[in-house]
């Protein structure tokens, strides 16, 4: 199981902070994650409608689109960070 | 010493400035920065990542200790629901030397506003709740560190 | 509101940042200086002019006012003896905006240094009793402001 | 009669903060004083042996060498201020 956590306008979209999840086969990296995030339910394709305006974090690091997802650990899913 | 937090609990600047001063260095320079209560905002709320949001305050004052002779640090940021007036973020750097003290903490607050995991929410009297966007300006500032 | 005082009596510095903090303006920078009691001083004794002192420090306040939109603006120096690890001045700004607290704040300390009617005598652990000279290098820094 | 103040080492040498004089008829500017103090006494000449090293406000102004001393009021003599 892949814990997933959402920040901001994602977790609010989302409706819930975080959930646990298993993953399709053919999602491999962080882009493939998103998609599968916008297709699988309405809250999803409210939150993941635009793909470049989400930014992730793989096992608490900043992760590229192309990064790939481990099959247990943590994603953090959000937007630019807005400062402090 | 450094020191950085990450708290909901208001931030009383006045005990801040005691508990880092108890060294005694030349030099002091702080930032305090503020909610503001203009354009009619009821609250500002600061989402934040347990982990990420405090490793990278913790990255950037090691990042200030490394660029200049710091004696003393300390970085403590609000997080969650916040009221107008009330302490968001309040930095302090002292060093032997001034040029040092207001340079980590011009530093830190610029940095602050770009690399640092928060993401702030604005609630207005007139019943809007607004996710800030991200704002050009402060990438300008804190590109000038390099 | 402009604060300025001039005075030999030690600085609360916490007392200080209440009594200017009423407002609640969005960033307040601040600067303290203190004495520093390496290479064995003992003591700094700051000779002062009762009138141009006092001011000079007001002009120098003026100047900053008149150059960042400031909310408020405090301005204490000490003067007479003054033992190492005492506060010797307390910059303190606030305004709307970070950038002009900040930059006020290190105006005011480079100008402190090279533009206010005080002379510094340092006595010294061994005996040693020395009027400072003027340095070179608060001249390039006060210059940076034109 | 004219208030002189004295300050830093200056002060130090006169071996006082201030002192009341009348001015000989051949002083008109601070360079002029200057002069005078240093030839005056022993403590003059200590404090005013090097005259480019003294600066001087003139009632509350800050005054060149060529400036007029006026008859009465006030003239502080002093190093280069050395900062805050």
């Amino acid at each position: 199981m892949l814990k997933l956590s959402y920040f901001a306008w994602v977790r609010e979209r989302m409706g819930t902070g975080e959930e646990s999840v298993s993953l399709p086969d053919d999602v491999h990296t962080v882009a493939d994650l998103i998609l599968w995030l916008a297709a699988r339910n309405d809250a999803g394709a409210r939150a993941f409608a635009e793909p470049m305006r989400i930014r992730a974090a793989v096992d608490g690091h900043m992760a590229v689109p192309g990064a790939v997802v481990p099959r247990s650990g943590e994603v953090a899913l959000f937007p630019p960070v807005t400062g402090g | 010493m450094i020191r950085v937090a990450v708290r909901s609990a208001a931030i009383d600047v006045a005990a801040e400035y005691a508990a880092h001063d108890a060294g005694g260095h030349g030099a002091s320079a702080s930032f305090v920065g503020r909610v503001r209560g203009d354009d009619g905002l009821t609250e500002l709320f600061l989402d934040h990542h347990p982990m990420l949001t405090a490793s990278g305050l913790e990255a950037l004052a090691g990042e200030a200790g490394a660029r200049w002779s710091l004696a003393a640090l300390t970085l403590i940021h609000r997080v969650g629901g916040i009221a107008p007036g009330e302490t968001i973020v309040l930095v302090l750097a002292s060093s032997a030397h001034r040029a040092e003290a207001l340079a980590a903490v011009e530093f830190l607050i610029d940095r602050l506003k770009t690399d640092v995991m928060l993401w702030k929410r604005e609630t207005f009297g007139d019943g809007r709740v607004v996710w800030v966007e991200q704002r050009e300006g402060d990438h300008k500032r804190a590109e000038r560190w390099g």
